[in-house]
């Protein structure tokens, strides 16, 4: 029941975030540049005069550069911007796909900004949907990778003990020792100049997913030291069971519990961990939006202070964690 | 079964034969100092006919576990000679080369704890198929469903996790994972230990059918002498890791010789305290 | 200037009298900076927070005023040029007193000028104090008169002396003489080992928290009442390692200025002015500027086939042209900067009012004439828009940027966008400061860099090792390329002859053609100059800012509160 | 005891070494050095840069660097900052005092919340109270600490309630003791949240699902069965079980008490290790950062100590292993 | 005969969320006068330990008492609050439990673990709650110098963990003592010790004491008079002598069956022949007699509805349709 919810939940997101190339109205690094920090538009359904329209439309927005205010945008709310739905996507610039089908769009000259405009004024919603594909797989993939090698190095060091655990555990040691930072700049200097937003999604992945196998090898070796002397391992060596046999058939799934619990940990600390990465220039490189560069936005006074739907990737990030949280529970219940 | 050396030796010889068997356990955690060492076996001498049943008896604690994991070679004992079916084991390479094992099975004393949860009834008892590489995948399964019927088990167990199993079902698939390693000798550790009456009886009928049947020579080890008395023809009785007492059952339960066996014998629930 | 007011002083003190409103004397000043100050010693003094320590500390012989931006007289009353601009004599004022109370004489300029100079000090002031590739030779004439002789005319000699602290020889000497004079007066040291003739002497350290600067009672500043200056009692800088956080803690009132603050913190300051009363500055814009520069390296002796293929490109003054003409300016100067900058197509900034050449064209943003330009250099456009070379190959390139300047960032993501719209495909690869720096000066290992200059003096001289072709910051091309372009050989022999020039006309004739060709050729593409922003508490006084650092402190003897 | 801490103290001695070892490495293989940044001063030559980089041994291949480093260490001395002129250790020894105050009390301060919090979420498991705690802890997890810290500070502007950053006041040395502790409370009290923001949800998962499975336990229902009022229930018979993932926990903590607050330092303007790490590690200047790292990996090292130790004290069962 | 305890028509479900609901006790009723030993004998599943729970109102979470009472000393335990039932767990009627190493604190000595008892009931000072703790450890069988009263549960014996547990049973001098299967999990020597113990506690504390289990002979070690319960139902009921003896129900003879009574001499290997079959599945119970299954003398009645009630002569009272 909890685990179903959780599974469809966590799907539904995912799903929301792959369908961003149809969802999302504007291209993600479409800049409007006279609309900086434009707030969020409002969707309606009755004009000012009470009347209903079956059509969803918004009111424009005006932008005064010169005036002080915080957010320098008034309502003009006798201009109605109808919600058109599925429509094309209009050419603009060298990097938007033209001719792309959209959910739904504005007729330009007009704008339609659901969760308001960035610095730049590039339509938030669209960011925040394609910058979740960023960081919702990234969190995913880079968790697989720190469990996997956790699971492989915890269990060899829990199967083996004596030096290869001796060995495995000071290495672990090292690593939660480490200075990540320092690594992260000597991996940066090796890099070639030119990274693709492929190539960079797998590096960013690959940075984070290697540094945080130390915790999860720790836990899975305890579960390995104790799975080693049950008597189903014990049975399947009278059968004449290799090492490898026991290892992969008995002793690791039992680690499954640990890792998914940790899985569900390291989720969202992946996923935040971004932030940081670009702060050190390692994260996904501008124009393209993940949910982590988006937050890193935030960190700034006058963004905190003026602008609140930049937020909104860190409102998406909640029921992501909730969902991960339930998932961790729900099978932490039903071993 | 027919090409094994094991049934080309004579029936006077005995099937195992142990001499001075001993195996000290060290006890350590993660503290370096608190090394030691705990001697469970301590030249353990034993003879098992081919076909016979003996009951190892004996407190808790006496070695009796212990022995039967060396003979079953799942541990490597010290010191100490085993032969079975008129070979030495090598007793260093217990653990290596699955299909050269001798064919001496175990059945745990828990199922619970041996028949790994994650496991459907079919792959356990394909388990030690896989594992000698035994037939192809077709030939294994059909193989299971064969040994899961053997011991009682519907049609329908082959796909059930443990956990779906009653008690007495759980000892059946063990019985069976036992099975599909073709043993000559079964050892059998407390294999009827905290079962109903009704089950056990049921489980004990099952061996006993299986021993008829394939002419298995059977250790039981018992804590039981009401169930010893019942399914063993021949009783060894243990103390501190050695072996005490060997007497056939009737004579050993009518007048035990040795003092752990007198104190087994008090210990059997006969006279009812209350209603005298 | 001489003055000698019986009031003051029990001898002959040679004091300065300032000219100006006299002020309150009495009370402190909270400041801050992001690092704290790593040492006291002006010998070693490399990051910009000691050396605004040093300038507060120390004082020099001939002094920039950083509102005129031209010299006057400090230690040195007056001086005299002679041998065709090769030797200067100055005379010291008399009479003063460093601030541990010991008196102050020729020796210690001496002292100091060889302790600079001297290699085994490995002073980052010694390049400064060579001229002609020689080193200055210092003379004691006499206990106030001391002579100063150059290699060659130095057109900027008296700029020369600005910067350059005066040490007291009697607390120095041993320590020189030891060969510890780099470990001499950390900013750990006890503040009584410490002295100077700046306004104020070193209080108390708290390490990571704050320093404490108090009044130096033996400064040799009179106001036109005859105080003697500086009027605050104490300035204190806290730590406070983060702009958002200086600003908070201005708001919160426990800091009086802020020296510099970013244009969009001024503008949250501005919104919230009004209530608190706060003075805010907008200087205009300042001696910093932002600029892109290609590699244009000679790449021969490394191994980078990439770079060189794509050299190609970065070599031809209509592709630089290009780019230049299609960034928007007017985008940086609004969406990064508020409006608070002015777009440049040269390397002097409007700031710098004494050279600054008026005449250099602003070309408007304007991609037609950008692509006309890159059709000429041989670029054509595909159907799907992009840019191909004369061999069909895409043009594609990075920028490198560092990632904690949130300015150029930001610039960098607008270039890029601009960039698309000529068909070019341009990756921002983000790199912190050092490996940026590591790429641009040693492996050369880059394409195109995102970077920001400060010029520390208005006078073109200090330029020279930017524009010349064996300077050390000629960024865009160390490793030097043969046979050198022709504008590049004339940059060399303009930069080379202006420094002997004597005659301030003449000089600004060669600079504004070197300014010429700068915005002609784009050796660096100058992008925007931002605006000098600052705020204090009202209440504080005698302020002159300046679009040169210190902005607000420079003048920090003359700041009271009223 | 005494061969146990023995054997523990000569591997964490070779995890130290390893630790020293491989930070150098990382060091040179980043590119830069702390005099390149002079690079970009026109005032300064090239040759003048590459005096000081031979007069400070930053010319030196990366073993004969290592070894004098050791060298100097073995004879008590950490290494030497390039940016202040001076020994690592005096300038490391004040910051850490303070980044030890500040995240000793932090460290204090979450467990002494997540203990009853999780409790409290374990005991109404699946309850909508156990949901609603949950969505708090996972919108905390949301928020990376800085912007928790700036948040902080932000309101600590608008209501004037705490003081927006630093760690005294600059009146503090005019006051008395006592004066002077409670201004430094003051002071103390938003780093100290937002370290805890961050902390928090961690450890209230940890202590929940550690008490989960106690609670689930066969002694709980025997215990229950014998009639013990449930707060004794919890604190003399299901906390003292739970506790050990919780010391293990604990343990890994500790190693963090240097490094993990170095951002909202930074942010909050306190006095600790943060604001010079951050800067040396920016700056290239290496010893610092080495001595950092190595200070801090004594913390792990004597976490996990203090954890088998702790551990030994309360479990009977370890003990006897 | 004076009732300490009246189990009236209990019925409790189990309904596990998703689950069907499975009837582990149905319309069990019985009465246990203050100084008697009962016994319930029957297989696993067949509702036993629920009883016991059920009695201490400890039901797991997910099982609900549907319908009946069960009267102690007057208190309907069924529906009195938590307070009142803390007062009586532990201190008027106490649980021994199968798994004596589970039911022990692990890090916890055992003289404290005595001692949480008795504190948790009585108001005792530290020193007094420490010298009763002692005693009531001697009064089963731990003298104060064997050190055994500072050891923690692992170092102890399956034997001597139990006797532990018993401590914590007796510590309040309850009236009823529910022992639940307490020999299962220990070797034969043991057993024979607890049921000893278990035995003299009752005569020498006047206490009531209720002893499950699926062996006979553990039961006729012990106990008056015997219930067998099979399917959360009970199907017989008398005094042990005479049931054991002289069973009706085609169930306890079966089980009897099965029995291992020692027959000196008669060593050989031999089949059993008891019940044979599973016992039936809770949540899909068929109408009629649960046993008819797996029943040899299954009369076509027995498919149809349940049996009721037939009391037999001396007390002895059985559920199935032979006897109606």
């Amino acid at each position: 029941m909890k685990l179903k919810f959780a599974l469809l939940g966590l799907a539904l997101i995912h799903v929301l975030v792959l369908g961003a190339g149809f969802l999302a109205p504007y291209d993600p690094a479409e800049q409007n540049r006279d609309f900086p920090f434009a707030p969020p538009m409002a969707l309606h359904l009755v004009d000012t005069q009470g009347h209903f329209h079956l059509r969803p439309f918004a009111y424009a927005q005006i932008y005064h550069p010169e005036s002080s205010a915080a957010v320098p945008y008034e309502i003009d709310r006798s201009r109605m911007i109808p919600v058109h739905f599925f429509v094309k996507l209009a050419a603009e610039g060298g990097m938007g796909q033209s001719g792309e089908w959209r959910l739904f769009g504005v007729a330009p000259p007009h704008r339609l900004f659901l969760l308001g405009t960035d610095d730049f004024g590039r339509d938030q919603f669209s960011r925040l949907l394609y910058g979740g594909r960023v960081s919702l797989f990234a969190g995913l993939l880079a968790t697989a990778l720190s469990l996997a090698l956790g699971l492989v190095l915890g269990g060899l060091a829990g199967f083996y003990a004596s030096l290869p655990d001796h060995l495995i555990m000071g290495a672990s040691e090292l690593f939660m020792a480490l200075p990540w930072i320092y690594l992260l700049f000597a991996v940066r200097a090796f890099l070639p100049l030119h990274l693709g937003a492929q190539e960079s999604f797998f590096l960013l992945v690959g940075l984070i997913g290697l540094t945080g196998w130390a915790r999860p090898s720790r836990l899975v070796r305890g579960v390995v030291l104790s799975a080693r002397h049950r008597d189903y391992v014990l049975a399947a060596r009278g059968f004449g069971a290799s090492d490898f046999y026991l290892l992969r058939r008995h002793i690791l799934p039992e680690a499954l519990g640990v890792l998914l619990t940790q899985a569900a940990l390291l989720i969202p600390q992946y996923i935040l961990a971004e932030v940081t990465l670009s702060f050190l220039g390692l994260g996904v490189s501008e124009p393209a939006p993940s949910w982590g560069n988006m937050l890193a936005d935030m960190q700034k006074l006058y963004v905190l202070e003026s602008y609140w739907w930049m937020f909104a990737a860190g409102v998406a990030l909640i029921p992501v964690f909730l969902l991960y949280h339930l998932l961790a529970d729900a099978l932490q219940q039903s071993p | 079964m027919n090409s094994d050396p094991a049934e080309k030796f004579s029936q006077d010889d005995a099937l195992l034969r142990v001499r001075g068997l001993c195996k000290a356990y060290a006890r350590r955690g993660n503290w370096a100092w608190s090394h030691s060492r705990v001697e469970s076996l301590r030249g353990v001498d034993l003879e098992i006919p081919a076909g016979e049943s003996l009951a190892l008896i004996g407190a808790s604690g006496s070695g009796k576990s212990s022995l039967a994991r060396c003979l079953a070679c799942l541990e490597k004992p010290d010191c100490g000679e085993i032969w079975f079916a008129g070979r030495k084991l090598a007793l260093e390479d217990v653990s290596a080369n699955p299909r050269g094992r001798p064919k001496i099975q175990m059945v745990f004393q828990d199922p619970g704890l041996s028949l790994n949860p994650r496991l459907t009834a079919t792959e356990i008892v394909t388990e030690p198929l896989l594992i000698t590489g035994w037939g192809a995948g077709a030939d294994r399964a059909e193989r299971a469903a064969e040994l899961l019927k053997l011991v009682g088990l519907g049609a329908d167990a082959g796909g059930r996790l443990p956990s779906q199993f009653s008690g007495g079902q759980r000892r059946r698939l063990s019985i069976a994972r036992a099975l599909a390693a073709e043993p000559i000798l079964l050892i059998l550790d407390e294999a009827l230990a905290g079962l109903d009456l009704a089950t056990q009886a049921q489980i004990a009928n099952l061996l006993l059918d299986l021993q008829a049947e394939r002419g298995l020579t059977y250790l039981w080890i018992l804590h039981d002498l009401r169930l010893v008395a019942r399914l063993a023809s021949r009783v060894a009785v243990m103390d501190e890791g050695r072996i005490v007492e060997t007497a056939p059952t009737a004579q050993l339960l009518r007048d035990p010789q040795s003092p752990p066996g007198r104190l087994l014998k008090e210990s059997i629930l006969t006279t009812p305290l209350w209603i005298s | 200037m001489l003055s000698r007011p019986p009031a003051l002083g029990a001898q002959s003190e040679d004091l300065l009298v300032t000219t100006g409103e006299a002020g309150r004397v009495g009370g402190r000043l909270v400041a801050s900076w992001h690092s704290e100050p790593k040492t006291a010693n002006p010998a070693i003094a490399l990051d910009v927070v000691s050396k605004e320590l040093i300038t507060l500390l120390d004082a020099d012989l001939i002094h920039i005023n950083l509102a005129t931006q031209r010299t006057e007289p400090a230690l040195a009353k007056s001086w005299a040029v002679s041998d065709g601009g090769r030797r200067y004599v100055l005379e010291l004022r008399q009479g003063l007193r460093f601030s541990d109370g010991q008196p102050f004489d020729a020796d210690d300029v001496v002292f100091s000028f060889n302790l600079y100079l001297d290699p085994k000090v490995d002073s980052p002031q010694r390049d400064l104090l060579m001229v002609g590739g020689k080193p200055i030779k210092v003379l004691k004439l006499g206990p106030y008169r001391v002579e100063f002789d150059f290699a060659q005319p130095y057109a900027a000699a008296e700029r020369i002396f600005d910067g350059v602290a005066i040490l007291p020889r009697h607390l120095l000497e041993q320590d020189y003489e030891n060969g510890k004079i780099n470990q001499a007066w950390a900013i750990s040291s006890a503040p009584g080992s410490i002295a100077g003739l700046g306004p104020f002497r070193l209080k108390q350290y708290v390490p990571g928290q704050q320093v404490v600067l108090e009044r130096n009672p033996n400064y040799w500043k009179v106001d036109a009442a005859r105080h003697r200056l500086p009027y605050l009692d104490e300035i204190v800088f806290l730590i406070v390692p983060t702009e958002d956080a200086e600003v908070i803690r201005f708001e919160a009132g426990d800091l009086d200025l802020l020296e510099k603050v970013g244009a969009d913190n001024y503008a949250l300051l501005e919104r919230e002015g009004g209530a608190h009363g706060y003075r805010l500055f907008n200087l205009g814009p300042g001696m910093e500027y932002d600029f892109l520069f290609f590699n244009l390296n000679d790449l021969s002796a490394k191994h980078l086939p990439e770079i060189v293929r794509k050299q190609e490109w970065f070599r031809r003054r209509e592709f630089r042209q290009a780019v230049s003409l299609a960034i928007d300016r007017e985008a940086i100067v609004r969406l990064v900067y508020r409006g608070n900058a002015t777009p440049i197509w040269t390397q002097v900034t409007p700031g710098n009012k004494m050279w600054v050449d008026e005449a250099i064209p602003h070309p408007a943003r304007s991609l037609e004439k950008a692509l006309e330009l890159l059709r000429l250099g041989g670029f054509t456009r595909r159907a799907d828009g992009t840019l191909t070379d004369s061999q069909g190959a895409p043009v594609e390139f990075s920028i490198l940027t560092n990632p904690s300047n949130a300015q150029r960032s930001k610039m960098a993501t607008l270039i890029q966008r601009d960039l698309s719209q000529l068909g070019m495909r341009v990756n921002l690869v983000s790199m912190e400061f050092q490996a940026l720096m590591a790429r641009a000066f040693d492996s050369y290992d880059y394409e195109a860099t995102l970077l920001g200059l400060v010029s520390g003096d208005a006078d073109p001289n200090p330029e020279i090792n930017v524009w010349t072709s064996t300077g050390g910051t000629h960024v865009w091309a160390l490793a030097e390329v043969h046979p050198l372009p022709p504008w590049q050989t004339e940059l060399d022999s303009l930069m080379q002859s202006q420094t002997a020039l004597l005659d301030f006309a003449a000089r600004k004739a060669a600079y504004d053609r070197v300014q010429q060709i700068v915005a002609e050729e784009d050796p660096v593409i100058c992008l925007v100059s931002p605006n000098v922003l600052a705020a204090t508490k009202a209440g504080l006084e005698g302020l002159e800012p300046s679009v040169m650092r210190n902005y607000l402190l420079w003048n920090a003897d003359r700041l009271y509160w009223r | 005891m005494m061969r146990f801490v023995l054997s523990r103290l000569t591997h964490s001695l070779m995890v130290l070494f390893g630790v020293s070892l491989l930070t150098f490495a990382f060091l040179k293989l980043a590119p830069g050095d702390y005099f390149e940044q002079m690079r970009m001063n026109p005032q300064i030559s090239p040759g003048e840069v590459a005096a000081l980089r031979a007069a400070y041994g930053l010319d030196r291949s990366l073993p004969v660097t290592y070894l004098l480093w050791v060298k100097s260490v073995l004879r008590g001395n950490l290494g030497f900052s390039f940016a202040f002129n001076s020994p690592v250790w005096p300038l490391l020894k004040v910051r850490a005092a303070n980044t030890l105050l500040l995240t000793l009390t932090a460290l204090l301060g979450s467990w002494l919340l997540a203990v009853p919090w999780g409790v409290w979420a374990a005991a109404r498991h699946g309850g909508w109270l156990d949901r609603v705690s949950s969505l708090v802890t996972a919108s905390l997890l949301a928020i990376p600490d800085v912007l928790i810290a700036l948040a902080l500070l932000a309101l600590a502007l608008r209501t004037g309630w705490f003081p927006a950053g630093g760690m005294h006041s600059l009146a503090a040395e005019s006051l008395g003791a006592a004066a002077r502790w409670r201004d430094l409370v003051w002071h103390l009290a938003l780093p100290v949240l937002a370290l805890i923001a961050g902390l928090l949800p961690v450890q209230i998962w940890h202590v929940r699902s550690a008490l989960l499975e106690v609670l689930d336990a066969p002694f709980i229902r025997a215990a229950r069965g014998h009639g013990i009022p449930p707060g004794r229930l919890l604190f003399r018979h299901v906390l003292p079980v739970a506790a050990n993932p919780l010391i293990s926990l604990f343990g890994v903590s500790i190693g963090t008490l240097l490094s993990g607050s170095l951002l909202i330092e930074v942010v909050m303007s306190w006095p600790g290790i943060g604001p010079l790490l951050l800067q040396a590690i920016l700056e290239r200047d290496v010893y610092v950062v080495v001595a950092a790292v190595l200070c801090s990996t004594a913390f792990l090292v004597t976490g996990n100590l203090l954890a088998d130790v702790l551990l030994h004290v309360v479990d009977p069962r370890i003990r006897a292993m | 005969m004076d009732s300490l305890l009246h189990v009236q028509n209990l019925t409790v479900r189990y309904g596990a969320d998703g689950q069907r609901p499975k009837s582990a006790l149905c319309d069990v009723d019985f009465e246990l006068a203050g100084d008697e030993a009962l016994g319930l004998l029957g297989e696993s599943g067949s509702g036993k330990t629920t009883l016991a729970l059920a009695l201490l109102g400890l039901l797991p979470p997910g099982g609900s008492v549907e319908r009946g009472a069960i009267w102690f000393r007057g208190t309907n335990l069924v529906a009195a609050g938590p307070r009142v039932l803390r007062k009586i767990q532990g201190a008027e009627i106490s649980l021994v439990h199968q798994e004596p190493a589970l039911a022990l604190n692990p890090v916890m000595r055992v003289a404290d673990q005595v001692i949480e008892v008795l504190r948790a009931h009585q108001h005792l000072t530290g020193q007094q709650a420490r010298a009763k703790s002692l005693e009531l450890l001697a009064e089963v069988g731990f003298a104060p110098e064997s050190g055994i009263t500072d050891a923690f549960p692992h170092q102890l014996s399956g034997g001597q963990r139990q006797r532990v547990v018993i401590a914590q049973a007796i510590a309040c001098r309850p009236a009823l003592i529910v022992a639940d299967e307490p020999t299962t999990a220990l070797d034969t020597a043991a057993q024979r010790e607890i049921l000893v113990l278990l035995r003299d506690l009752h005569h020498r504390m006047k206490l009531a004491l209720i002893l499950i289990s699926h062996d006979p002979a553990v039961l006729a070690a012990a106990v008056q008079r015997i219930l067998v319960m099979y399917a959360g139902r009970i199907v017989e009921d008398g005094p042990a002598a005479q049931l054991l003896q002289n069973p009706s129900h085609p169930y306890t003879r079966g089980l009897l069956r099965c029995g291992l009574p020692v027959i000196p001499g008669s060593a050989q290997a031999r089949r059993f022949d008891c019940v044979p079959g599973e016992p039936p599945d809770l949540a899909a119970l068929s109408p009629g007699c649960a046993f008819a299954s797996r029943c040899p003398e299954r009369m076509e009645v027995c498919g149809v509805c349940a049996p009721a009630e037939t009391r037999l002569a001396q007390a002895q009272r059985v559920w199935c349709f032979k006897y109606e």
